[in-house]
């Protein structure tokens, strides 16, 4: 199996058993991310408390692309501080997730990493 | 009668690419080699700017433009080319209709479109919400065609004017525009026609079809992008203001205040794109001699022979009237149940795994890229079209001239591909 | 240095009549093979529709032309791409400003124009008088300048906007955007500047010029008509309302409205000029390439030669600052007064005969493209320059890389033969 | 000399020494044409008397074709019936007119033959 092959395989996999997936009850935050090109929603949910991520939950409806990265960046930031998550470099993401996305397919997989940011940033302010 | 093969010869894209499967025509088309050709002549012979030049070879520049516009006319049945207009391509032409006649509506005026309708026949017509015009849309069938029973509903008084594609770019429904003519005419409404698919198409009379605006791209039917034509009856575009201004489409100007050229230059202001506009002749040159009723059967053939196919395969869900008379070279399907994110019902779902309801677009479409098949994925420009079919994007491959039959078994080739890649 | 003798060689119109003087640049000008390369490569390697395609040759399309907007972006000085917009050209560029700015005019508000302006810089601001917006011109220097003076005094609170073109196409005159952009931004209006005859023809840097927007045209810097870019600071474009509505420009639609597109795409519906904009970036490299310091230089060479023999000339009567720094390639000149129409004086001079006022602009481009020259003839685009200068219309020779001292010879020798041929 | 020469000294001389210029004092009717292209001016005045042209006068300025027509076409239609002059054509009017005019230029010559026929038309209802 080629290096490419093996993440195509992991992104099927999270994306038929998505890890973290539904409602994230005691959430203190949520958001939404939507790309209206395809569809294409991850509604990002996390527990903050005091300066870690506690827990995060996903769900959401679109490609495996969309969907397996939202699950795999949840089981990233689990337990991470918020500065840590906050030092996450979208180039570094996309290089676990991607096998060679292209820039229409590149959106897909940063939906999540948006809505992280997004959390994360306003829970700092 | 269509011979792809030989016609692909013509376009040097495919020799370039020789395992390419363009299933993507209904976005662009591919440019034949007498298109590109033209083009160069023109640049290399007697590039100039029109109208104004008294040289010789800007007098051939003007006259290549010129009959360019002629060419158009004639391919779209106007016996007049001064109800052409040259714009970018649809979307300009019908912005330009929606600012021009816009100026003349009032609030509580009407503007009935359909759900099916393409944004760029969408768009310019909500702007004219902000001074209270209200924009109406008749709905679909459950066949997926226009209901004409909730059009003529829809219909008031108050309808200044109807606005509706004549081939639907997602349910590939042909819709019966010369009966819809008819209907908005004895309503007093002016009816105006999205050719975008139909015009490249199949054969177009605009005096037969009575609409009174026509519009269409050039790059959707062989020609270059940059280029497209509004046709209009020429009483009325003649009554029109100027959308934009400028040089050109002026005959007198002060320091207050302007007069206008005569239609249709008053609606094209600064240097056109004179090389799309002769690129676009070649291009027209090139249907006429294939002939557009063996453009029409060649499509009607390949989108009958798809749905047989299509009937066939399990999941497959696809859209549009069944029947190939109906319609036109779009097919828009996906694998499986692909709804729209419902942040309530799926919360309430949450033990549900997501990839359980079929396989999403854009992946059919990324896994039929690595087979060399290019389709296309997504809303297709006409969100609430998804909304109404109740899906959050759909796959759709169309045909052209240079598609055959293999192309369609390639497809199918390619659908079970993708079902095997994601196979649970 | 500009080589002139071996620029030509790139441009096949000129080998193709190897006559040909061609003095008309400013109008549009000559496209190098390099050009026409770049977008013959596009239609036969990865011609598709960009933004939504998820398909190699799509995706390549995509990189091509949004790499364009980059190139193009950076050739302007501008430090972000998203701060050019594509457009058909300078024209429709500074119409998508009218249209947008505008929205949040009041009545009384002012813009404040010059009488040098092209009509392109002038109807669509004359437009908004509709809402009661005035419009304000700076008059010209006897010197054929615009005047500094004049302008800052009709600057009022009430103003803006001030928009001016960079360098006139009939005075030659390169105005001083730096200080008018300080003056303007100190009045707190907004700065826009015309450069559809600068950007071609010497060095431009948005942000040292510190304009807020900048239109020009692609095909009068060797690239394709039909592409023309409006550099606007990121800020001011992302809270304009868009202008055009259709595919492409929204990020959400439904039946009731929409939402927008980020900022540049929000201002580009519908499918854009793809192998226009590609065409441009192309043209940008080979100017480049050149160097446009050089690309100045060389015509400032011509155009100081080209006065020097003009002052020479008995009765040619010539147009704009006589200082070469401060006059672009562009020379507009009279062989004896051709003074307008006055139905009154004209009248009452009912013996003086028709013929004894000078030859006409027309006459005289028609007698020199018999010897192969072609220069410009008429308004220019600029009536109300026109009646400012007292003229009925002028000729008007232009200069680029590929003209050399010798064609200006050639035009001296031909404004002979037109004294000749029209001597009494 | 050849037969376009030939044409061309014509024009020169009637650019040159126009026939029928100045002010018609008792012209019935008159109208200004006007090129704004190149500001090309024919103002045309005609006196009719019954059915014909009794005289007609233009003053105008522009380039030599726009004027040199204007004079010869006060030559060809005076002293002709209104019917006649309603029936010359344009096609005819430019082959006296011209050498092979460009499209350009055509519009020049025809400046003072619209004149003409707006004047007539203007007349006859
Ligand atoms: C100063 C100036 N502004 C605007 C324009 C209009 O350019 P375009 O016709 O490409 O829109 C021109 C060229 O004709 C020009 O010279
Ligand atoms: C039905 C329909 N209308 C309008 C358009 C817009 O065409 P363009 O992008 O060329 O303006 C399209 C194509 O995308 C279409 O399919």
């Amino acid at each position: 199996m080629t290096e490419e092959e093996i993440k195509a395989e992991i992104i099927l996999d999270h994306y038929r058993n998505p890890r973290n997936y539904g409602k994230l009850e005691n959430a203190t935050s949520a958001i939404t991310e939507y790309n209206p090109i395809c569809g294409d929603t991850v509604h990002m949910q996390i527990l903050f408390e005091g300066n870690a991520v506690r827990d995060a939950k996903f769900i959401g409806r679109g490609c495996s692309i969309s969907q397996a990265s939202a699950s795999m960046i949840t089981e990233m930031i689990k337990g991470k501080t918020v500065d840590e998550v906050m030092a996450m470099k979208k180039d570094d993401f996309l290089s676990v997730v991607g096998f060679n996305l292209g820039p229409a397919r590149e959106k897909c997989a940063l939906l999540s990493f948006n809505a992280v940011e997004k959390l994360v940033k306003g829970y700092k302010k | 009668m269509i011979n792809p093969e030989r016609i692909k010869k013509d376009f040097p894209i495919f020799s370039n690419n020789p395992d390419l499967c363009y299933l993507d025509s209904a976005a662009t088309t591919q440019k034949p080699r007498q298109v590109v050709d033209a083009i160069e002549n023109y640049y290399y012979s007697c590039n100039s700017n029109v109208h104004r030049g008294i040289y010789k070879i800007s007098e051939d520049a003007t006259n290549r433009f010129e009959s360019s516009r002629e060419n158009i006319s004639k391919f779209i049945g106007s016996r007049d080319p001064r109800q052409v207009v040259f714009t970018r391509n649809t979307t300009e032409s019908l912005n330009l209709l929606a600012y021009t006649l816009g100026k003349s509506l009032h609030a509580g005026d009407e503007i009935l479109l359909s759900t099916m309708e393409h944004h760029s026949n969408m768009i310019p017509w909500q702007f004219l919400r902000e001074k209270g015009v209200i924009v109406k849309y008749a709905d679909i069938t459950p066949e997926g065609t226009l209901d004409l029973h909730d059009l003529t509903g829809k219909m008031t008084k108050k309808t200044k004017i109807v606005s509706l594609t004549h081939v639907s770019n997602v349910l590939g429904c042909i819709n019966p525009v010369n009966e819809i003519a008819k209907i908005a005419h004895d309503n007093s409404s002016l009816f105006v026609v999205d050719g975008a698919q139909s015009v490249p198409h199949m054969p177009i009379d605009v005096e037969r079809m009575n609409c009174d605006f026509l519009a269409f791209s050039g790059h959707k039917m062989l020609g270059p992008a940059g280029i497209g034509g509004l046709y209009g009856r020429f009483d009325l575009l003649d009554n029109l203001p100027p959308f934009m201004g400028g040089g050109e489409m002026i005959l007198n100007v002060s320091l207050d205040g302007a007069t206008w050229n005569e239609t249709p230059l008053k609606f094209e202001a600064g240097t056109p794109n004179i090389e799309g506009a002769i690129g676009l002749s070649a291009a027209v040159d090139y249907l006429r001699k294939l002939g557009m009723d063996n453009v029409r059967n060649h499509e009607k053939e390949l989108i009958g022979y798809t749905m047989k196919r299509a009937s066939e395969v399990e999941d497959l869900i696809f859209y549009g009237p069944r029947n190939p008379e109906m319609h036109g070279g779009v097919f828009t399907f996906n694998i499986g149940d692909v709804p729209a994110f419902d942040l309530e019902r799926d919360l309430s779902e949450r033990s549900v795994s997501i990839s359980s309801n079929g396989i999403h677009p854009h992946d059919t479409a990324t896994i039929m890229d690595r087979d060399d098949i290019a389709i296309r994925s997504g809303h297709h420009c006409a969100m609430p079209l998804m909304t109404r079919l109740g899906v959050s994007a759909t796959s759709r491959a169309s045909f052209y001239v240079y598609n055959s039959k293999e192309d369609v078994d390639r497809f199918f080739a390619a659908i079970n591909d993708v079902k095997v890649a994601f196979a649970k």
